[in-house]
């Protein structure tokens, strides 16, 4: 199985992790899933609701609201510049 | 006697299927003239799509649908292109659940198809029980027909399941509003 | 610290003609997360803005050059390599990119990125091999591995595969990567290096084509092909490249990295002295 | 040599089949063993079908590395003894124009299908055009006289394409089927008759080898017989200018002769190969001149133009080249004026004036739709208004 | 972006040159800096030649691996800035089509020198033709139209090739010099200007980047003015169907707007593009059209009809494309006949008859030797006995 | 036990067009003596001369497809191998081989050897390697030696020329020898064991064009670049291939040998099951 | 007054060289026109080869020469083909060495090219031996202008060679046999 | 220096070797020397006399009628089809 990378301190588990806001753009996403099946936090989930093309976009879990660690993992990920992430 | 019929909706429904199913079935096995077009290209790609059809007891000559008389609708996204063809003395038919707006507007016809598929345990037979709706309201060409054409079209294992998601759509046009 | 925050714009747009958004490219579609890697990387480079240009063949990767907001050229199928060899002769201050798919550059267009290749051309190829032709409907090409179905190959493919970064490395590429459309970071970090360097740079990205190959081989859709990139790629650049094939049927690995990266007497052309 | 299985090679019967697909079985039915081709729009679903279908037949369907490739491929295949073929859109058309000069030059009988989009370069893609029917004619260098077909159904796709293998391997030389996005992509019934009943030509066979047979001396009818590779002729084909032998020979004497009887060859056969339909041009004074997609919007218009008392018909050209100029002209004689109606910006109008008497009106468009036939139509009624 | 130094750059003094040195030497007076190309005979010369001069002037020659690869390099330099050309003959030029196609559609400057000798296919490689002038008009798919001109001497070769630079640069297209053979290897007496006195013309240039300039939207002259790569236009550029922004759209509405624009472009200039030489046209009853080799036959048989006493006048078209219909047409209302005398099977002579009202008198050869004038001499006194 | 007989036939001329000889070559060009190798395997082959074909392009290379006494054909520049494939599919019983010179297989031609030789499709290939474009006078080449003066490259080849055999090798092909027209003994042999495989088989023919190379290079004629070869040769067929370029500027040997001989799944065309 | 010229002989002997030679003494420096032709594929390499030339008062429009009034032959197989020319009127200038079969002929004009320009010290030179002679016996081109057309064809470091060459061709020419 | 191979017995200085004879078609010869020079035990040298192309072909050389082995070296490298050997 390969490595994926994700941008962390070597020592991510010990020391304190920027935190990210998720910002997404509904109406782009085609609801691919990439964003929310490899964010590495598991971060994301579907939206209950559609957009008008019909697809779900993500947002973040609930509970997961400060987890998010500003790996940008899925603003390169996805396909539709529907969703990024800014240091807090 | 001519009609002009435009199916549509987004894809991966199977709409492209439904439209060639009931151009075989008039063309082969209901006795008439039937020409299929279709929406290509890469802009169609994932998103919205239709099949045309001309119908006709005489030779087509012109292959296009320039003023549909049918229009079925399984997308919203189609009716909001189509459903204006309806000015233009089309009967529309919708797939009731994908096509919120339309929700209880009484003059077109209105099926679940992506339901009643569903019931009968796979989603992607909507195409059938909407095909078999919309000749049971229409009457373009007869069930014979049509089931002729499925058994001659779709792979051999599923054309129980396809036969029988006509059926469904057949009734339901019995009671289906007009 | 909160949820999402819904917004219409994107940091990247300035790089992309976000009129033109959404793309045509299918759900599932690798394509996209290439680009978001390219246009990160030409941002990040350092290279001002408008002196990057990208040249494309056709094809659904072709598509790119009408989506990055640069100089950007979409040219005739198989053809992006010349022309952009024309660009860079004319003037040479333009960082040139190819971006093009695995059937523009290496089926019909296999000679141009042949001599490109020999001639060490200060021009950089990205190549987004999706197994298969794309734009035309999901038939085989020169990069569909053996034994996959596609609908030109109903009964398999009885072909090898190119195998893209041994080639490019025997005939010469100072920079030669594999990544796929999963392996973000390193593919945005292998495309930084690249546009780093002078001379023929070389990097394929693996992708999926749900409605194309996916479809064809049962795989699923985009997820589905990303999830078995994540089973199936291994990181290696040091590999021996002439057993980097991708051969699907043995459940052999897809292998990755940044495979080389060499000094080479960049192409001049004849004639003309060093500077 | 490559030879078909006959179950399932010819589907007898009716069939609701795309243009694409019906020239495919027709392929089939017209004996084609070889396909090799690359993919474009709007031309795939041939290959796709063929590539289905050959391989389970005992056939040979190669997809090649570009259009290049394709063509020089079908040109060995045909000396190997194959009836072969391709299918291709514009981009991919200009590209064969180079080797189908070689088999014009070496007399080797292929089907090349050109379904045509909007051009020029990569244009319109998946949208309609008939705007390669002059490249037919002069695409590639030097002189050359091209037979070409124009369907305007899938049933044309399915018969014409019979007719192009035959002619190919009647006249010896690559046969071009001209189609066009409309009638490729467009799905109606198609008719295959029974296997017995199709008519199949083969290439003439010259005597056995050794006896100072010259491989490039025509008969009677300007053709020479074709033998193959590994018969034992020991031939030698060049694109070069050659003499009977097939030798090279940089004479212009020589050179004049051949490029002239690969003209001829075509030309004195022009009755048998030529097609037309036409429709109340019996007492017409109107004619439109139209051509595959186009022609059905044509015969819409003639008709309407009927219903309003005007005397029209219509002209439907079924093969483009050799251009029907005799019908032309003995038209020219008696009807008022010439509407010709096709998808480019005026292409085979200009044969039309070329072997008529006055100006015809042009009713063109660049590509990307249908000319409606009320477009038609309208160009009708104004003429007939101005006269 | 490169440049050339001015020093020998123009070669100002008489020269004996053959018609491709001449050519390159043209080309660098016009302000070429860089050739792409692919040898093929007759035409290497004017690769050679280049090879030779333009490094040692800063410039670039650089040899492709073909055609199809020499084609797309040169558009590519043109938006890189330089002044691009390529040279070939028939096979290359028939390779080259597909991106002459990207070309026009994209409205990049740059010449293409095609020499042409014997066809079809490999044909006669050292032996003169005139047989690629239709596929100047119709040799890539889809519609357009064409700058073609046709040198009668290295003297032209010069000449033109540097209007062929200036028509490049004006209309923004790729503009064809369509030689041959002959004026390509005969040697004679060229004579280069002062660099100052050499008219040269540049691309029309745009306004600064930023305010919502549309790249397509064409002036009232319909050509764009050209910005270049690198220069911050963010431009997008695309052999699709596109609109006044560059972008594609598949839709036939843009498409036709858009193809008939890059044809009227051409067509609204043609008093300015066209060049005739006329010589005794006053009075004559018999016109000689001719181009090329073709010219000289022709001259000379026009001298020697009038020292028979025939009325004979010469049409020697300098420009083929676009085809200087108006003067025909005006010709043909005084003149009795036309004969049209050129080494092919009779293609400009198509255009002849078109616009004229009566058939022409063809001479024609398929090429490998100069029509002599006593071949065009006969054809006019038979003509006349006829008449 | 005499001195020479006089006579007006040769053993081989049953195989060659002998009504057309003299051939068109210059006096000290290597063709010739490639040919008649060439000749003598086909007659040696044991295979029947009526199933032999031979396929060329343009060139003076080319030309030989027109004195070979066996079907022959010669088709267009670049083209031969999709000509060849196009036969050898149509007809499997033919022994097909490609006879054609540097610039027409890998200049235009360049990508119907890659794909050949990826695919391994059966038919053998003989490349006439004269450093130079003979037909058209002596232009620069994709195998031009970096540093050599040619007609197109008046001050020097700033190029790398392909380095053939490793090429062919990277690309899967079964047989990869390289000889000169001086080694004509080893040639015949190679060429014998070419014959005798089925699969991609490469042979480069190194050989002297002493009006082009020679004249631009101050070799001399044909004779003196054959004592250069004699020189300068060695024959290794063990040698790592990736150091067999070809370098005269630095006085480095041309490496000789049959280098490989591997058994690979011959092409057979799309969905078509094994015999 | 025009003059059509052929000079003959094998690749190799600088026949090219010395047509354009003649051809640009005659066109930049002799006030005249013309205009130089000659022969070219791949059937000419290494075998025959000629240079064909119209020298004229008047413009040139036909450039090909069809009956030559001066025909030099530097081969025996050059005089083989062009020897007939002697039948239409031509005068005829060979390389007495080179073309055994015209020995002793009265008819036509003999000098020893190669000879003299071996005597000379480089067999090369013949071709100027002969451009020499025959601009000597026929006068078609000043001395002067063939002067300075070698001045501005040949290598620099040549140019003394070159015109001792053509100088020994003029000498030869003032006791040729006519 | 590269070894040109000659078909030679490995003990060929001790067995005797086959004695071949010369046949030659001189008008065929364009002079290129490569028999001459190459053939292993120089049996040849240039005619005195010149074809009708003007060429010297080749000859055995006086006093080396008996060495010829035989090896048809010069059959394989006359560009010509100019030479060729028997077995006596
Ligand atoms: C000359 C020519 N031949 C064929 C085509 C049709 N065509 C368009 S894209 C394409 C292949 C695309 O495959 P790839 O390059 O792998 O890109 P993808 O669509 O998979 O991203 C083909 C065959 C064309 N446009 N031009
Ligand atoms: C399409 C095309 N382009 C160019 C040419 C001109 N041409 C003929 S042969 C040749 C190259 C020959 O070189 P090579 O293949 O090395 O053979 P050689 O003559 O050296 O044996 C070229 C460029 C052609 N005939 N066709
Ligand atoms: S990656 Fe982008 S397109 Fe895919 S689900 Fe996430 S936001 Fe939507
Ligand atoms: S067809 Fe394949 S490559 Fe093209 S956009 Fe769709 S998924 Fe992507
Ligand atoms: S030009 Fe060169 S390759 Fe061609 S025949 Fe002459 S020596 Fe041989
Ligand atoms: S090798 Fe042949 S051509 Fe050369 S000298 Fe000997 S006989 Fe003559």
């Amino acid at each position: 199985m390969t490595m994926i990378e994700y941008r962390q301190p070597l020592d991510h588990e010990t020391v304190k992790v920027p935190i990210g806001q998720v910002f997404v753009i509904p109406e782009r996403c085609k609801g691919c899933s990439f964003c929310i099946e490899f964010c590495p936090q598991q971060v994301l989930v579907e939206s209950p609701s559609i957009n008008t093309k019909g697809y779900h976009f993500p947002v973040v879990a609930q509970g997961k609201e400060q987890d998010c660690v500003n790996c940008a993992f899925c603003k390169l990920v996805c396909p539709e510049f529907a969703i990024y992430t800014e240091e807090l | 006697m001519k009609q002009e019929v435009r199916l549509a909706g987004f894809g991966g429904q199977g709409i492209i299927l439904a439209g060639y199913v009931l151009g075989r079935a008039a063309a082969l096995y209901g006795g008439k003239e039937a020409v299929l077009t279709q929406s290509y290209g890469p802009e169609a790609r994932g998103g919205a799509c239709a099949a045309e059809l001309i119908i006709s007891d005489e030779p087509i000559d012109y292959p296009l649908v320039t003023r549909p008389d049918l229009v079925v609708c399984m997308s919203q996204e189609a009716f909001n292109r189509y459903g204006v063809d309806a000015a233009d003395g089309a009967k529309l038919m919708v797939d009731t659940d994908l096509v919120p707006s339309a929700a209880g507007s009484e003059w077109l016809s209105h099926v679940r198809a992506t339901h009643l598929a569903e019931e009968l345990g796979n989603r992607m037979s909507a195409n059938m029980v909407m095909l078999g709706f919309f000749a049971g309201v229409t009457g373009v060409v007869a069930r014979q027909a049509l089931e002729e054409a499925v058994r001659n079209t779709v792979k051999p294992r599923t054309v129980e399941l396809n036969l029988k998601a006509l059926d469904i759509g057949f009734e339901e046009a019995t009671g289906a509003k007009r | 610290m909160s949820s999402e925050i819904v917004v219409t714009e994107h940091p990247l747009d300035g790089l992309l003609r976000a009129d033109r958004l959404p793309h045509i490219w299918c759900p599932g579609c690798g394509l996209g997360s290439i680009m978001a890697c390219m246009a990160n990387a030409m941002t990040d480079s350092g290279l001002p803005t408008q002196k990057q240009v990208v040249v494309s063949g056709i094809g659904c990767t072709g598509r790119t050059a009408g989506y990055l907001n640069v100089d950007s050229f979409h040219t005739t199928h198989g053809r992006a390599i010349p022309f952009a060899i024309g660009l860079k002769l004319a003037n040479p201050e333009l960082a040139v990119t190819v971006f093009s798919g695995d059937g523009d550059l290496f089926a019909i267009g296999g000679n141009h990125f042949l001599h490109a290749a020999r001639r060490n051309v200060d021009i950089n190829v990205v190549c987004v091999n999706n197994f298969n032709y794309g734009m035309t409907g999901g038939q085989a090409g020169p990069t569909t591995p053996t034994g996959a179905r596609t609908t030109t190959t109903p009964l398999g493919n009885t072909e090898p595969p190119f195998n893209l970064p041994y080639l490019a490395a025997a005939l010469g590429a100072v920079f030669v990567a594999r990544w796929t459309n999963l392996h973000v970071r390193q593919l945005h970090r292998s495309m930084l290096r690249a546009l780093a360097k002078p001379g023929f740079r070389f990097i394929e990205v693996v992708s999926p084509c749900p409605v194309g190959f996916g479809k064809s081989n049962d795989i699923g859709d985009g997820l589905d092909e990303m999830r078995m990139y994540r089973q199936e790629c291994i990181i290696d650049p040091d590999v021996d490249l002439s057993r980097a094939a991708i051969d699907m049927r043995h459940g052999s690995p897809i292998v990755l990295g940044d495979f080389v990266d060499i000094e080479r007497a960049v192409f001049r052309p004849g004639g003309q002295e060093e500077a | 040599m490559v030879t078909l299985t006959q179950e399932q090679r010819v589907l007898t019967g009716q069939h609701f089949m795309n243009g694409d697909v019906a020239c495919a079985e027709g392929a089939l039915a017209a004996g084609c063993t070889l396909f090799a081709g690359y993919p474009i729009t709007p031309s795939t679903e041939i290959a796709e079908r063929l590539a289905q279908r050959l391989p389970r037949l005992g056939g040979v369907y190669v997809q090649m590395e570009d259009e290049l490739a394709s063509m020089a491929a079908i040109l060995g295949a045909a000396w190997g003894g194959a009836k072969a073929m391709t299918a291709t859109s514009g981009p991919g058309f200009t590209l064969m124009m180079e080797n189908f000069g070689l088999g014009v030059m070496t007399e080797t009988p292929c089907v090349i299908v050109d379904v045509q989009r909007g051009g020029p370069s990569t244009g319109l893609p998946t949208l309609v055009s008939q705007a390669d029917v002059m490249q037919a004619k002069w695409g590639s260098h030097g002189d050359f006289e091209p037979i070409a077909y124009s369907p305007s159904s899938p049933q044309e796709m399915f018969d014409l394409t019979i007719k192009a293998f035959n002619a190919a391997q009647r006249y010896r030389m690559p046969v071009f089927v001209l189609s066009d996005e409309i009638v490729a992509h467009m799905t109606e019934r198609v008719t295959i008759p029974p296997a017995d009943t199709i008519e199949i030509v083969d290439r003439k066979r010259p005597p056995p080898p050794g006896n100072g047979w010259l491989p490039y001396a025509p008969d009677d009818d300007l053709v020479p017989p074709m033998p193959l590779a590994g018969e034992g002729y020991r031939l030698h084909v060049t694109g070069l200018t050659h003499d009977e032998r097939g030798y090279p020979a940089g004479d212009a004497t020589v050179h004049d002769r051949l490029v002239r009887r690969l003209s001829r060859k075509v030309q004195v056969h022009t009755p048998e190969i030529s097609l037309v339909e036409e429709l109340y041009t019996e007492d017409a004074e109107l004619v439109v001149i139209a051509y595959g997609a186009t022609a059905r919007s044509a015969r819409r218009a003639v008709l309407a133009a009927r219903d309003r008392g005007v005397k029209a018909g219509l002209l439907r050209l079924i093969t483009i080249w050799p251009f029907p100029q005799g019908r032309v002209r003995e038209l020219s004689n008696r009807v008022k004026r010439f509407v010709v109606a096709e998808m480019n910006l005026g292409q085979i109008v200009r044969e039309v004036e070329r072997h008529s008497r006055w100006p015809a009106i042009w009713v063109t468009h660049a590509g990307g739709a249908m000319i409606p036939p009320e477009t038609i139509l309208r160009a009708m009624m104004e003429s007939k208004s101005k006269k």
